[in-house]
């Protein structure tokens, strides 16, 4: 009786507090009238949804993220390393994660299910169902005692299901929300009213039985939907044994084992008996391009993914010898075909063409017997240890029910043609894989995108919700001894695997000024950043040093932890004992642990010497500057007005266009040059945007917030233009064949001209009885070693337009690889229906055109007939020439201070998490600028880059860097060496006092003055020579020791 | 008494009687009987599609036009059949115009709807696994076997109903509920062949010999099938691959209904092991089984 | 210690690397990400801008008896801040003068630019100058300090 | 080396079995997994081309067709759902009818007897249908010894076994000529 009353009593307490949420919810403040809501509810917490939300709090508006799992972080957060950089997943994941959780105004809502949405863009209304956790987020602190004593266990879902965890835990430990969560259907005390265990251990109480599942409506202006994927049920393909034999594995349960988190800590052994691995196999396209299981599309990422886990699990163990069964192999992105090609020819990684049918299992030793064609096509039976399936991505649940979008025939999000962020419904975007198969940057660069069309709407109502977060008052740390705190990070393995870490804390603990060190396996995890704001605050640490990786990524958040711990967080110092050491030294131990031990010296004593440092403040000129009128300039300077900004938009050429206006028709059969004109014509009406055609940019300078850029037109007429933030859209170009008998024979054209001729309806193509198409003319070859990505897809759709004008037309595709990747593969299936041949030909056995009595005769060793020669004899020959990087780029490069590749296009900041950024402020870059990609595709990313630009141009103020110059007036000598040398004339002479002054927020930080100074007056915050000092002599005397 | 139509086959007749008779016994012992399709013929084999398509719809579509007379489901024991005459009911239902055609040519409607099943579903579904574990006499404790179903039975796409058509698992839960200690393998459903038994006898020997192998290394001491072509080739050709590839032993080959009448205790199976161009008596009475 | 293994003895050659954090701090990055192996005696110091690296800084080193000096930055043209590097170069050879007079090797002092996508060519560098370094052995300073018993 | 191309053999194939070969992207499954494939001289996946390129002649004068054994293998694994196993049903029926000399003499000879012997008494008998098959195809002593162990196990019936019906089968084979 008294425990049913204890329950209404609660219940009560409760629905009164969802009444009051809801008040809060329902929040379109009736006064504004018509005005949008400045919310935004995010559905979907993956790598594009956590993208999306950030950008949405940071462009000022009020946050929803909804997940229907326990955690955010989606599949990226299950994944070992991430293509084609190899970056720890993890790390580059669990910072955004820890920015989400500690961002007030995103509001993370887990294990809910969108039930409906309705309403008009800016006043929508979302009802969700949001299941019970039964433990209390607030009161739960991931700790973990109540797993310990939990008696159900459950396969774990965060290893894909590879070992146990029980009914009771926190998902995985970097999950936000970092606490506790009881699978209802299994739990004991739920189901059979017995145990209760949990709630005898738990001292924070969190335990909470009495959770109901409930609804609640939700009011915004804008919902992203970001359900990312469903990876594919392998045990559907029942040919590879999957859920049958033990060693074939699925590529997410792989990714697992790689691991150094996951159930093997990253050892690369067999289910079956453990064993390490020696022979291991991928299989390639399980569940992807196959009409057997409705799945008619590429998955786009498997390619990539295979080649990283075979390199991943040599470097666990270079005796693995692995091999990968393939089709085509789609490396198609910024490096793919670099990163594939350095796998095959540095790394060993053994690619065979061809799949193989089944799998069969040797009883004794559990091996896997894959058959195959060699290349002399016999057939050869070998034997593996392990098989990974590279399964495919299908289509998330909730997209056409819950959230009412319209679905293409594989349940993604039926998407625009131009901009594919836009759904089928008004108020919706979808972002991510949800919309097609794709990859983290792609899924981070539309995610990027949709907060910036959301923004577009909602651009009235922008921080009309917002929060703004305090910090608690800094401490005052002057006058006290240094208490330094070191923090010895793991990385998993990363760093744990070849260092020695105790050895390193008991050494940090050895140092003068340390009075803590401690190791973490994740420093970096969301429940990590609430421990050092607890060792900082019991430990009364007023320096924190951090040896893990490199400060470019990481030292922004531990800033913020020791901020939020009441430190100045110029109080912190990184030692990076992962790419400067672990990583590097691999096979030397020793000598690692012994260099990661002279690193942390090297910090602490550095640390030692920090001071305090204030931030600076200055103002953002709210206008833009886009150079290159293209397809992806315009929509950039579009996106930037229609969200309320000036825009400036230079143009080098007197017309807008770019290369489109080669371009007649894109893959959707869709009339580009419509688009264009429509674009243009938008871009010339649109009252904020002024357009300079026929200027080029000659110099640029300033800074984030305040830049001065200087543009020239044809007779040298010069214009000086003011404006925040840039955005790089120079586009590439076409490359000039001269193979093929281009420029001697005109019948032999390029894509472009045929789609001419073909938009044109040239009678001349009637007659053509036979078209020949040559691929990848110009690209993936020793100068421009990478995929020019447009050419397969361009082939294809003309082959296909070709064949519609004249069915009769033979038309022959041939190949190297056909890289259509995601649903552009219906576009492959239908041109094959439709009767275009398709030839492979080996990259060591190029075709030949000829000319032969006065007719073109093409000769191509067929790959599939052990090179035996066809010869075709065409009227016609097309060669898909690739893309290649604008020349410009070289020029405009220093200018803007910014990094460009080998092949000479844009290099940006962080190619997983930053695509669109430079590292740079205030700089940005979409469109063949950044690399080769489709017209939707740099229309997205230019949605992207103006999103980015907008987070600067829609701040008052930007706060500057503490690290900057100071000079100390009592020595200064007044020679004005530094006013000269400053490259950012942020140093001024004051004749009154005859000292020389630094403005903070003109100066970069560079130090180029303190370098000069005589006098030794000039000094640059953070990096003061007497610290560098310290460091030297730490080094050094490290080594002496 | 619960009756199916059922269609015997060739072979059942001749060099594999001990099945049909087996199959009819032990479905009466099981509670259910077998009626032979009134004067059926030939579903004409691999022989029929390989070279005339609309003969090989149409020999199995007289024997569907009989069924389709007389009503309910239409039992089959041999893989071959059975996969002829659902390959062939499959097309016909699905389209008209080749139900025309075949009408034509025989003279009969031949869209028989009921369903064509397997002897070894029939069992499953009619019996149950319990209720047969249960009417078990005599264990068949110390048989090893791995269960074979061969090519046809599983193909095309689709053809197996409730189970995996890589790894079946039908005939192992059947024999493992008589109390045989069935072995995993992965040579379930390739082929053995048989269709070119006569003529490319040299192809076949190595297809045998690769599945008795594989059944060696799974530790089997013996195949148990439910198709009369596939225990007729395994039969005949292993000796030429023992000789040829220096193996140990034959390995006996069983019906599964064979087995069933041993562990329900009935009359006749030793008269049908006799008939075995490899003799299992030793292994069964080696193992106390005979 | 346990770790006071053999590798170690007195003729280990020593290098400090200052590298600016725009480019070559990157490329050494890059270059761990790939997992490129090089010999771990390099230290590394990460300034903003090769631009702030003052002569002393480098006295300072083999002072404290570093036995070779590598100064990274970004190419010509690429300078984050325009012209730090510039200054660098014209700073390189005064340094590079006034160091003979300590009489330290030319050798012992090297100026690379290694921008952010050279992760390949960072790698490339540390072996080529540790194993120049090598050659050279222990620097004559280091040797002097030795024998005053510093 | 091939060189007069032609799209009639694709659309012939097509028309009388209903599959389409080019629709193949070369994906090499049904060759992999065909147990056959070390007997054949062109490989499933290999037949899928020629058929696109029209070699007639190669393909119906090939092994392969007639080492096939039906097993369906490549049909059940064709990601493209390309009935694999049809095409070369197709093909050997094209061969047949053609006039093709079979590159393979014995098993031509073997579907004739067997067909034969159902178009004669309704149902297969073993020792007719041996009897046939070696007379015609000349392989008298091969398995003589297998011959002799079945009938010692009864397991060859020498009174065959007779449709009533013989005559409506007959008329089938009749009418399936077309
Ligand atoms: C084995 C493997 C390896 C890979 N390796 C790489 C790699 O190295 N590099 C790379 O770039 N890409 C890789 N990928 C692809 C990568 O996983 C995706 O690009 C990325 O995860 C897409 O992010 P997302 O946010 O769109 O979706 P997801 O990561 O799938 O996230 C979706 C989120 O939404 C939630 N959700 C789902 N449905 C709903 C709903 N109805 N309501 C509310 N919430 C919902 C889910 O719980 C999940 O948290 C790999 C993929 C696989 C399978
Ligand atoms: C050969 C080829 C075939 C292609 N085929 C297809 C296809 O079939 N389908 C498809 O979807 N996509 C295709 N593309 C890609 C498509 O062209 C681009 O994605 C799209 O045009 C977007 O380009 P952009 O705006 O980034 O660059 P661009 O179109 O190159 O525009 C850049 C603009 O910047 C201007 N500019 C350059 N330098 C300066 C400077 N220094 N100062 C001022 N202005 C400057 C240029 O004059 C130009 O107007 C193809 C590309 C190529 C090269
Ligand atoms: S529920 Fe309690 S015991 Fe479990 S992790 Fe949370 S705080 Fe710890
Ligand atoms: S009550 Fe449920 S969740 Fe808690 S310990 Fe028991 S079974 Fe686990
Ligand atoms: S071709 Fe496409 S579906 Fe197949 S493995 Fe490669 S990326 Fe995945
Ligand atoms: S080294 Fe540590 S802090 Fe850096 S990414 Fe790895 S876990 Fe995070
Ligand atoms: S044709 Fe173009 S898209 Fe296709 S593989 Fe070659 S370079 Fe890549
Ligand atoms: S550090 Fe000195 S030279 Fe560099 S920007 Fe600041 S004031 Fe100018
Ligand atoms: S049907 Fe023929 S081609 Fe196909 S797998 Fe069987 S034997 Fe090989
Ligand atoms: S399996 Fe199908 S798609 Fe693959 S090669 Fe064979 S016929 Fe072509």
């Amino acid at each position: 009786m008294a425990e049913e009353k204890k329950t209404t009593a609660k219940g009560k307490a409760r629905a009164k507090r969802v009444e009051e949420k809801d008040k809060v919810k329902a929040g379109k403040p009736e006064s504004t009238g018509g005005a949008p809501v400045g919310a935004v509810m995010v559905v979907g917490g993956g790598v594009g949804g956590i993208q999306a939300s950030l950008e949405l709090a940071n462009l000022g508006y009020k946050v929803y993220l909804v997940d229907s799992s326990p955690s955010i972080g989606g599949v990226m957060g299950m994944l070992d390393k991430t293509f084609p950089t190899n970056e720890c997943s993890m790390c580059i994941l669990s910072p955004k994660m820890v920015e989400v959780a500690s961002n007030i105004n995103i509001e993370v809502i887990t294990l809910a299910d969108v039930l409906s949405v309705e309403g008009e863009p800016g006043d929508m209304r979302v009802r969700l169902r949001i299941r019970p956790r039964y433990v209390d987020i607030d009161k739960c602190t991931g700790c973990g005692d109540c797993t310990a004593k939990c008696p159900v266990k459950i396969p774990d879902p965060y290893n894909a299901g590879l070992d146990m965890t029980r009914c009771i835990r926190v998902p995985f430990p970097q999950a936000v929300p970092g606490a506790a969560v009881i699978e209802g259907e299994v739990c004991r005390y739920i189901n059979k009213g017995k145990c209760g265990n949990c709630v005898k251990v738990c001292q924070a109480g969190a335990i909470d039985f009495e959770q109901k599942e409930k609804e609640e409506i939700y009011s915004v202006g804008m919902v992203i939907a970001s359900p990312g994927y469903k990876p594919f049920d392998a045990s559907r393909k029942t040919e590879y044994g999957y859920g049958v034999y033990d060693n074939v594995v699925t590529s997410l349960e792989f990714e697992r084992i790689l691991g150094a988190n996951g159930p093997t800590q990253g050892h690369v052994v067999r289910p079956s008996d453990g064993r390490e691995v020696k022979k291991l196999a991928f299989v390639q396209c399980v569940g992807s391009r196959d009409v057997t299981v409705g799945n008619g599309y590429c998955s786009s990422v498997c390619c990539m993914y295979a080649t990283k886990q075979a390199l991943i699990a040599k470097e666990h163990l270079s005796s693995i010898e692995p091999t990968i069964f393939f089709i085509d192999m789609r490396a198609y992105g910024k490096d793919f075909e670099k990163y594939y090609v350095n796998a095959e020819a540095k790394f060993g990684v053994r690619y065979v063409r061809g799949l193989v049918s089944g799998i069969r299992e040797r009883q004794r030793t559990k091996n896997l017997l894959l058959r195959y064609a060699d290349e002399d096509g016999c057939t050869r039976e070998e034997e593996f240890d392990l098989v990974v399936l590279s399964i495919g991505l299908e289509a998330p649940c909730g997209l056409k029910e819950g959230l009412g979008v319209e679905v293409n025939g594989y349940g993604f999000a039926e998407a625009d043609s131009f901009l594919p962020v836009l759904s089928s419904k008004p108020g919706v975007l979808v972002c991510g894989a949800a919309q097609e198969p794709k990859d983290i940057p792609d899924t981070v660069t539309q995610a990027t995108a949709a907060a910036g069309m959301a923004s577009q709407a909602l651009h009235g109502a922008r921080n009309t919700l917002l929060t703004r977060r305090e910090h608690p008052p800094e401490r005052d740390v002057s006058g006290e001894e240094p208490r330094v705190g070191a923090i010895i990070c793991r990385c998993g393995s990363n760093i744990g695997g070849f260092v020695d870490v105790p050895a390193v804390v008991e050494y940090a603990r050895g140092l003068p000024g340390v009075v803590f060190a401690e190791e973490r396996l994740y420093a970096c995890s969301q429940d990590a950043q609430e421990w050092i704001r607890q060792v900082v605050d019991e430990h009364k640490l007023n320096r924190l040093v951090v040896a893990s990786c490199t400060p470019r990524t990481h030292q922004p958040l531990f800033r913020e932890t020791l901020q939020s711990a009441g430190v100045n967080k110029y109080l912190f110092e990184m030692a990076n004992i992962r790419e400067h050491c672990s990583w590097v030294h691999m096979k030397e131990p020793e000598n690692a642990t012994r260099k990661a031990q002279y690193l942390v010296k090297m910090a602490v004593e550095k640390a030692r010497r920090l001071e305090p440092l204030a931030e600076g403040e200055s103002e953002v000129i709210p206008r833009g500057l886009v150079i290159g009128g293209g397809v992806a300039g315009m929509n950039a300077a579009l996106n930037l007005a229609r969200s309320g900004f000036q825009v400036y938009l230079v143009e080098k050429e007197g017309e807008l266009g770019g290369l489109a206006r080669n371009i007649r028709f894109n893959r959707d059969g869709a009339d580009v040059q419509e688009y264009l004109r429509g674009l243009v014509e938008a871009v010339e009406r649109e009252e904020l945007i002024t357009v300079f055609k026929g200027h080029r940019v000659v110099d640029v300078s300033g800074f984030v917030g305040q830049f001065k850029t200087l543009v020239r037109d044809g007779e040298g007429r010069e214009t000086l233009l003011e404006h925040g933030a840039v955005i790089v859209a120079t586009g590439g170009g076409q490359y000039q064949p001269a193979e093929y008998r281009y420029g001697e024979d005109g019948h032999v054209l390029t894509q472009w001209e045929l789609e001419e001729r073909i938009a044109e309806k040239d009678g001349s193509l009637k007659e053509a009885k036979r078209v020949v198409m040559i691929q990848c003319v110009g690209s993936r070859e020793e100068e421009r070693p990478y995929c020019s990505k447009v050419c397969c897809t361009e082939a294809v759709k003309n082959a296909l337009a070709l064949k519609e004008l004249s069915p009769s037309t033979e038309v022959f595709v041939l190949y190297r690889d056909i890289r259509t990747y995601g649903f552009r593969e219906d576009l492959y299936r239908e041109a094959r229906e439709a009767g275009v041949v398709f030839v492979r030909f080996d990259d060591d056995a190029r075709p030949e055109v000829r000319e032969v009595a006065g007719a073109l005769q093409v000769r191509v060793p067929d790959a599939n007939l052990g090179n035996e020669t066809v010869v075709l004899n065409a009227d016609l020959v097309v060669l898909s020439v690739g893309v290649t990087a604008n020349p410009d780029n070289a020029e405009l490069a220093p200018m803007l201070k910014v990094p460009r590749n080998a092949e000479g296009f844009f290099l940006e900041a962080h190619m997983k998490l930053r695509p669109v950024d430079f590292a740079t402020d205030g700089v940005f870059v979409c469109g063949l600028a950044h690399a080769p990609k489709s017209i939707e595709e740099s229309v997205a990313q230019a949605a992207a880059a103006a999103a980015r630009a907008e987070s600067v141009l829609c701040k008052d103020r930007i706060v500057t860097e503490g690290v900057v110059a100071v000079v100390d007036a009592e020595r200064c000598s007044g020679c004005r060496i530094c006013v000269e040398l400053c490259p950012f004339e942020a140093i001024t002479y004051d004749a009154d006092r005859r000292v020389a002054v630094v403005n903070p927020s003109l100066c970069k930080g560079c130090g180029t003055c303190t370098a000069a100074c005589t006098a030794g007056a000039s000094r640059l915050q953070g990096f003061r020579s007497d610290q560098i000092f310290e460091q030297i002599e730490a080094a050094a005397s490290a080594w002496w020791d | 008494m619960k009756t199916y139509s059922y269609y015997p086959g060739c072979s059942q007749l001749s060099s594999a009687e001990e099945y049909g008779e087996s199959a009819l016994r032990v479905s009466e012992k099981l509670g259910f009987r077998l009626e032979t399709l009134p004067d059926w013929n030939c579903c004409g084999a691999s022989s029929a599609h390989m070279t005339n398509h609309l003969l090989a719809l149409s020999l199995p579509g007289r024997d569907l036009a009989k069924a389709r007379e007389r009503g309910g489901d239409l039992v089959v024991v041999c893989a071959a059949c059975y996969h002829n005459l659902k390959k062939a009911q499959a097309e016909i239902l699905e389209d008209p115009s080749v139900a025309a055609r075949v009408e034509r040519i025989v003279g009969a409607d031949p869209r028989f709807e009921g369903r064509i099943v397997h002897l070894l579903d029939v069992v499953a579904e009619e019996v149950g696994l319990e209720a047969l574990k249960e009417k078990v006499v005599r264990p068949l404790e110390g048989l090893k076997p791995v269960s074979y179903y061969g090519c046809l039975m599983v193909r095309p796409r689709g053809m197996i109903e409730n189970d995996d058509p890589d790894n079946p698992r039908l005939m192992d839960d059947l024999l493992s509920a008589m109390g045989a200690e069935v072995k995993k393998w992965s040579y379930k459903t390739d082929c053995c062949g048989g269709s070119l038994s006569l003529t490319r006898t040299d192809v076949v020997v190595k297809l045998v010999n690769r599945i008795f192998e594989a059944a060696e290394e799974a530790d089997a001491n013996c195949i148990v099938v439910a198709c009369p072509m596939c225990l007729a080739n395994l039969e005949m050709r292993q000796s030429e691959g023992r000789l040829a590839f220096r193996l140990e032993h034959d390995l006996p080959v069983f019906f599964f209904t064979e087995l069933m009448a041993l562990a329900l205790g009935m009359e006749g199976p030793e008269e049908w092991f006799a008939k075995h161009l490899v003799d299992p008596r030793p292994l069964l009475y080696a193992k106390g089984l005979a | 210690m346990a770790e006071e293994s053999a590798t170690r003895n007195e003729d280990d050659i020593r290098i400090l690397a200052f590298l600016c954090n725009w480019c070559s701090y990157a490329g050494a990055d890059l270059a761990g990400v790939s997992r490129l192996q090089y010999p771990a005696k390099v230290l590394d110091v990460r300034v903003m801008c090769t631009g702030t690296i003052s002569p002393y800084f480098v006295i300072k080193a083999f002072q404290e008896g570093m036995d070779g000096v590598l100064i990274a930055g970004c190419h010509i043209g690429d300078c984050h801040y325009l012209k730090g590097n510039y200054m660098t170069a014209k700073r390189f050879q005064v340094l590079r003068e006034a160091l003979k007079f300590l009489g330290i090797e030319e050798g012992r002092l090297r100026l690379e630019w290694v921008s952010a996508a050279e992760g390949e060519k960072y790698a490339e560098v540390i072996r080529s100058f540790t194993e120049e370094i090598e050659k050279l052995g222990p620097s004559p300073l280091r040797r002097k300090r030795a024998e005053v018993g510093a | 080396m091939i060189n007069a191309l032609s799209t009639a053999l694709e659309k012939e194939v097509e028309e009388r079995s209903g599959e389409k070969p080019r629709l193949c992207y070369q994906c090499g499954k049904c060759s992999t997994g065909c147990l056959f494939n070390f007997a054949m001289d062109i490989l499933p996946h290999q037949v899928m081309k020629l058929v696109q390129y029209g070699q007639r002649e190669r393909l119906l004068g090939s092994h392969t067709i007639w080492i096939c054994a039906s097993c369906e293998t490549c049909t059940a694994r064709c990601p493209n759902d390309i009935d694999v196993a049809r095409v070369m049903d197709t093909l050997r029926a094209m061969a047949l009818e053609g006039g093709v000399a079979p590159a393979e003499r014995n098993i031509p000879i073997f579907h004739r007897c067997f067909l034969g012997n159902i178009q004669a008494t309704g149902r297969i008998s073993e020792p007719v249908l041996m009897g046939a098959y070696k007379t015609l195809s000349g392989d008298l002593f091969s398995d003589i010894g297998l011959a002799v162990r079945m009938l010692k196990k009864g397991k060859i019936k020498l009174i065959p076994s007779v449709v009533r019906g013989s005559r409506e089968v007959r008329r089938i084979f009749r009418e399936a000529k077309e």
